[in-house]
């Protein structure tokens, strides 16, 4: 039982981080009605801009020290016992500074990149066929990876927690329970931004046109609307919630190409929720996130990279426009 | 090998006999300018680090080698080009260069299991040459499968055979294999389920990850709830084994975490040092050769130390030469021994068997220091090893066993 | 030849047919009509097979036919025409009027891999008895080859036509065939539909807003208003027909 | 009028090279198929191997994305198949002492039924859903193709992911255990395959496949079994893909699952929409791009910067990059690919000089 709540509990805080990737595919389709292929690769530039910002730009020498190390820091830090929570909080203190520097030049680089794809490869396909938007995104996808593999190199580094990671350990039912903190902070950053984002979508005037884009954009643009802006403000969206999701793997797994491919399992997540749906695709990415916690605990780690795919698939065939999608209503 | 030339020719006719000597003009021998040595590295994809560390080392192996008058007075060259650590680029590579440089081509660096196992049917006739490469894989450890591929080093199985053997003489009861899902992460598991048993050790946990990338809390979770003695990864490079470690001991878990040759790198285990901390302290691994700093009564290492003061000052390898060179130094070091004794003894290098002789002839020798002991070629691999710990403070590899044969 | 019985359709909330009854006989023509949003092309789609009906039967030469796919229908030998073109629009006149013979044809897939041989044989055979019967009787033979985006909306009609008559229907169900076409065109039509009837005997059902061309042509009238059948007979009880009248009235007003 | 084009026959106005360049352009390449072997040196064999397996492959993916309009991002896990079919089949032939100069007629053939099964299967989820849907389930299908190929409860018969060795056919004593002579067998089904496709679109079948991609509800409603075609479908897209992994492992020699993974399928997408969708010649055109691009990119890097590592190690980037931006700007700017402006090319020449365009 205890291991049981272990396990669900990974798998929640998973899921939280898979829900944060799919806001950006779903509200780029809300938008635009372009599922986004290459948003993978747009977390995998969102996690390297992350790790430029972080790290290598601090590390350099000509880049003014990041560290918050007043005296009184260094002393509690060299008190602290290794690997104790106190020491956790205070290392956490101590890059603070470059944490949020990275986050926000991330945030921001990822958006401008957001702008180009839209501008340059979005925008002049208005109206094409699904088939043709699908395959410029899989072009994307390409394009990403060889700019990622030209500015940075191939191999796995660590980059910064974003929230201090201590160690949390408690009994439920008799059995131990380890939680990283990070994760768990992870998880409430995750879960504050879709909703916030959620709200905001349904509230304001910026979501009201989004919609309105959506269900018709030549309407929409008569009614004053101005439907590329829409288009470029759905990708930045995108963009930076991919940043910050991107930061919170890349510190959790350890930054990689590879993350690019986590956007496939996130798009499976995507169609099985429901393409147009907020709150099925939250629905999706928890379940997953629990699935893939327990096939990982009862199966083994093979077995969780195809879990998302068989998920998708069975979905798919019950229901063929997700728990929750809206189908399309064919006419002749 | 199958022989049907016959039948082959037959069917084919005089046409083709002509075709291929059209396509391989240098019929007549004669003594080639230079020996080319080929070399596919993964200078990008997930394992870019270790490709781009070992580029260098051939650089600077091959200025070695021509200062002390080449193979029997004939200079050689490598040509690098990139694989992206994918087989079929590999290959690609391998046979452009066959046909670009025919029978100066004398032999390859391979840079994957993936790729020495593609090549080998490939390897007959005109088309084989001498190989060696990054890979341990045990498959190839096998003159009889694989005639023409040689490792200067022990087998995935052979290292986990030596760990298992270290574990049991420090009184470990419980083991945990935790491996990448690529080729070489799944090669030992079984050899080394087969090992525990023997020596007693109980394997508590058998976890498989993405080799990037992986999700590390729940393999964590999972290594706490088995909580072994020992935990043995096999098949990282860069990633996954530092976040793994850091994680087990921010839990407090116990365990003692040990790794094969690619998880034995310095500079990775300094890098992961300076940015998350000390928790690398105490890790342990098999190594088959010396650290480039370990460089008493090693000639060899001495020498590289010289050369890469100058050839590689303002890079990272300016004062140690990784791992992954060392590798590439020794397995070239005995390619060029028997290609050296193949050439005095008159024979065509180009002809893969010719040199693969020579390769099995390698018996009790010393190397020049890349090893602590003499070695030999025994099933076209060097079956020696032996344990190192890693220490945070000096950030060095120190030996913890006496040299073993797996 | 058909009957429609007791039809009911809905959409969610919304009635869009409640409870259709007619009977279209055997090589006659017979009209659909109504003002706007009356279900007009609604009855064609469950007609065809498109949407299943809550309630009702359709009843083709005595078979019940409520529980067929549409490629069934269309293997019964009923074709349709479509309100808003539906030619294909990726390949030329011919092939569209080729891909009407389809339920005729039996190359299978081994057949047509080979192609030499009986497939060949059935394609030729094929061309030329389109070109005969289908392409000569429409005048469309100056534009076999072009591409349908090329043509003008009053041919593309006509290739639609063509495409039907290619099945050799028995029944064919045209959706508004001289919508949006000038007096000449809309003439030209009706002379072709009278022809199909007359040269092939076929049972036609006309959806159409034109009232001469109704009046003029069809042997039958039926006569929908929000989904309801409000009237059926011939040209003069449906021109006599006061609910009717007001139906249409209503709608000027 | 379109000049030079005059038919007095419709026997003569059916066939498929109605013009002299045309067909000047088709024997000529028969002919330097043929010839090739005889001239070319290894390398040059390596490359033509390559490109015939690719476009067995893309034909395959022309069928079904090209023709019936659904999309695949999948076919990658169908070359898959049909390399292990053949490789495990020819293996369990050899057992039963089945003559070896018999046994690629028995393997070759069940690979594709193999991968034309696992291809109805993956088919299923295009009865209900299409578009991003369907790239998505066969995406998924691909994925979990390879997992299974790598499971290693499975690898005693898969070799997991050390791959398996497959053994050199043998055509009636004919042993092809040298590239030079796959080259033939490659070179054979290719045109086979193009050819053999190429005839479908001249039948109700391949008419059926057309009209399901321009508007699947009323190909319906003219009597097109939707269920039926689209499996169809399916299936013969995949047993073309299953051939190409056919010749994929007789031609490699042993088969690795990580040859098949979803840089593949990517790159079949490519080939068909660089070549140009639904057109007979679009993957033979697409699938030479796309095996050249990384060979040309390789002799202009050399000739910028010689064959340093530097270059060596920029060329991967620069590729990927080269790759992602061909298939963009082919849907940008020529949708329907080289096949598109080689009409214009072979038209022109026909009614030169009196007309251009």
């Amino acid at each position: 039982m205890g291991q049981v709540f272990q396990f669900a509990i990974n798998g929640l805080m998973s899921g939280a981080i898979y829900a944060l990737i799919a806001l950006g595919i779903v509200a780029v389709y809300k938008a635009t009605r372009v599922v986004n292929f290459a948003h993978g690769y747009v977390i995998m530039m969102g996690a390297y801009f992350y790790y430029t910002f972080a790290v290598l730009l601090p590390a350099s020498d000509w880049f003014p020290d990041l560290t918050y190390a007043p005296d009184w820091l260094a002393t509690a830090k060299a008190e602290a016992p290794m690997f104790s929570p106190a020491a956790a909080y205070l290392s956490w203190l101590e890059n603070l500074p470059r944490i949020a520097f990275g986050l926000i030049a991330a945030i921001i680089a990822a958006s401008l990149l957001a702008r180009v794809i839209e501008r340059f490869f979005m925008r002049p396909l208005l109206g094409q066929s699904q088939f043709a938007m699908i395959m410029i995104t899989v072009g994307l996808i390409s394009v990403l990876s060889g700019v990622k593999s030209m500015i940075w190199t191939g191999d796995a580094a660590s980059v910064p927690y974003l929230a201090p990671n201590p160690a949390i350990r408690f009994e439920v039912f008799g059995s131990p329970v380890f939680i990283f903190g990070a994760n768990l902070a992870s998880m409430v950053i995750a879960i504050a931004i879709f909703g916030a984002i959620v709200l905001w979508l349904r509230r304001s005037a910026a979501g009201v046109a989004m919609r309105a884009a959506s269900e018709d954009q030549s309407t929409a643009y008569s009614m004053g609307i101005s439907v590329p802006q829409v288009f470029a403000r759905a990708w930045v969206l995108a963009a930076a919630t991919g940043a910050v999701a991107g930061a919170i793997l890349a510190a959790r797994d350890g930054i990689s190409p590879s993350l690019g491919l986590f956007g496939f399992s996130v798009l499976a997540i995507v169609l099985m929720g429901g393409l147009d749906s907020f709150v099925g695709v939250f629905i999706a990415a928890m379940c997953v996130g629990v699935l893939e916690a327990l096939v990982q605990w009862q199966l083994g780690g093979d077995w969780v990279e195809v879990t998302p795919y068989i998920a998708v698939l069975i979905v798919i065939l019950i229901r063929p426009h997700g728990l929750m999608g809206s189908e399309e209503v064919e006419r002749i | 090998m199958k022989h049907t030339s016959l039948t082959r020719r037959g069917l084919l006719g005089s046409a083709a006999a002509g075709a291929a000597t059209l396509a391989m003009p240098t019929v007549l021998r004669a003594q080639p300018s230079e020996y080319i040595i080929g070399a596919s590295l993964p200078l990008t994809g997930p394992f870019a680090t270790a490709g781009q560390l070992i580029a260098p080392a051939l650089s600077l192996f091959e200025s070695m080698v021509n200062g002390e008058g080449g193979i029997d007075g004939t200079n050689i060259r490598f040509v690098v080009e990139d694989s992206g650590y994918v087989p079929a680029n590999a290959l690609a590579n391998y046979q452009r260069l066959l046909a670009s440089e025919g029978s100066n081509l004398v032999a390859y660096y391979g840079d994957s299991t993936g790729f020495m196992q593609l090549v080998g049917p490939e390897l007959k006739g005109d088309q084989a040459r001498m190989m060696t490469s990054t890979s341990f894989a045990t498959e190839l450890a096998n003159p009889e499968t694989h005639p023409y591929q040689f490792m200067s080093g022990p087998t995935y199985a052979d290292q986990f055979d030596i760990l298992l053997q270290d574990i049991a003489a420090k009184g470990g009861k419980t083991v945990a294999f935790i491996h990448s899902n690529t080729e070489f992460g799944t090669d030992p598991i079984a050899h080394g389920q087969a090992r525990a048993a023997e020596l007693g050790i109980e394997v508590v946990l058998i976890e498989s990850t993405k080799a990037q990338g992986a999700d590390i809390p729940t393999h964590v979770t999972k290594l706490a709830q088995a909580n072994p003695d020992y935990c043995i990864l096999q098949g990282y490079v860069t990633g996954v084994w530092p976040q793994l470690i850091g994680g087990a001991r921010q839990f407090g878990l116990q365990t003692k975490f040990m790794g094969t040759f690619w998880g034995m790198e310095k500079l990775i285990a300094d890098r992961v040092t300076a940015e998350a901390g000390p928790f690398l302290e105490g890790y342990q691994g098999v190594m088959p050769y010396r650290y480039s700093y370990d460089m008493e009564d090693a000639p060899r290492l001495q020498q590289i130390s010289e050369i890469s003061k100058v050839a590689l000052a303002g890079t990272p390898l300016e004062n140690y030469m990784p791992t992954w060179g060392i590798q590439a130094f020794a397995s070239l070091e005995l390619l060029t021994i028997a290609l050296r004794r193949a050439a005095e003894a008159g024979k065509d290098l180009s002809v893969a068997d010719n040199v693969a002789e020579q390769v099995a002839g390698i018996q009790d020798v010393d190397l020049g220091g890349y090893y602590g002991t003499n070695i030999s070629m025994e099933n076209n691999k060097v079956g020696v090893g032996r344990v190192y710990e890693y220490s945070a403070e000096t950030n060095l590899f120190t030996p913890t066993s006496d040299w073993l044969t797996a | 030849m058909l009957r429609v019985e007791d039809v009911h359709l809905s959409f969610g909330g919304v009635k869009a047919l409640q409870g259709v009854s007619f009977e279209a006989a055997k090589g006659e023509i017979t009209g659909v009509i109504g003002p706007n949003g009356a279900g007009k092309t609604s009855l064609f789609n469950v007609l065809s097979g498109f949407y299943t009906p809550s309630t009702g039967r359709v009843i083709v030469d005595g078979q019940d036919i409520s529980g067929l796919k549409p490629n069934a229908r269309a293997e019964l030998g009923m074709a349709r025409t479509f309100q808003n073109i539906a030619l294909f629009r990726g390949m030329s006149v011919l092939d569209n009027i080729k891909l009407g013979c389809h339920t005729r044809l039996n190359t299978n897939l081994w057949s047509a891999l080979r192609y030499f041989g009986s497939a060949q044989k059935e394609e030729l055979e094929l061309r030329a008895d389109l070109e005969e019967r289908i392409i000569d009787f429409l005048e469309i033979d100056h534009i076999r080859k072009a591409p349908i985006t090329a043509l003008p909306y009053g041919l593309q009609k006509r290739v639609e036509l063509a495409r039907a008559l290619a099945m050799q229907p028995k029944l064919l169900m045209l959706d508004e065939p001289v919508a949006g076409m000038n007096r000449e065109e809309t003439a030209d039509m009706a002379r072709f539909i009278l022809d199909v009837q007359e040269k092939f005997g076929t049972t036609v059902l006309l959806v159409e807003h034109d009232m001469h061309m109704v009046m003029d042509i069809c042997s039958r009238i039926v006569v929908l208003n929000f989904g309801q059948q409000i009237a059926q007979g011939t040209p003069d009880e449906i021109a006599n027909n006061s609910a009717v009248v007001d139906a249409y009235l209503g709608q000027a007003a | 009028m379109i000049n030079g084009n005059l038919k007095a026959t419709y026997a003569a106005d059916e066939r498929i090279n109605n013009n002299a360049y045309k067909t000047a352009f088709v024997w000529g390449f028969a002919a330097l198929a043929a010839l090739f072997p005889f001239v070319a040196n290894d390398y040059l064999i390596l490359i033509a191997c390559q490109y015939g397996i690719m476009v067995v492959a893309v034909v395959g993916v022309n069928v079904l994305t090209g023709y019936t309009g659904l999309i695949s991002l999948g076919h990658g896990g169908f070359v898959a198949i049909g390399a292990y079919g053949v490789t495990i089949i020819h293996a369990g032939l050899t057992a039963l002492s089945v003559p070896a100069g018999l046994q690629p007629f028995i393997a070759i053939p069940a690979a594709m039924a193999l991968a034309a099964g696992i291809g109805l299967l993956v088919g299923l989820p295009s009865l209900r859903v299409k578009g991003v849907y369907l790239a998505v389930a066969t995406l998924s299908a691909s994925f979990i193709i390879i997992f299974l190929i790598e499971l290693d409860a499975l690898a005693p018969f898969t070799g997991g992911k050390n791959g398996l060795t497959t053994a050199d056919p043998s055509f009636f004593g004919w042993v092809l255990d040298t590239q030079r002579e796959v080259y033939a067998l490659i070179a054979a089904c290719a045109f086979a395959t193009v050819l053999l496709v190429q005839n479908l679109f001249r039948t109700r079948v391949g008419r059926a496949f057309i009209a399901i991609r321009e508007r699947d509800y009323s190909a319906e409603i003219l009597g097109v079994s939707l269920l039926r075609y689209k499996l169809t479908s399916f299936a013969i897209s995949a047993a073309c893909c299953g051939l190409a992994g056919a010749l994929f492992a007789y031609f490699y020699a042993r088969v690795l699952p990580e040859q098949f993974e979803l840089l593949l399928s990517l790159q079949l997408v490519a080939a068909l929409v660089v070549g140009g969708m639904g057109r007979t010649m679009g993957p033979v055109f697409g699938a030479l791009v796309i095996v050249l691009a990384p060979e040309f990119l390789k002799l202009t890097l050399g000739a910028l910067m010689g064959s340093t590592v530097e270059a060596a190690q920029i060329r991967a980037p620069l590729q990927e990059i080269f790759f992602g931006a061909l298939i963009i700007g082919f849907i940008m700017f020529e949708p329907l690919g080289i096949a598109q402006i080689s009409d214009r090319v072979f038209r022109a020449l026909n009614r030169w000089p009196f007309a251009r365009g």
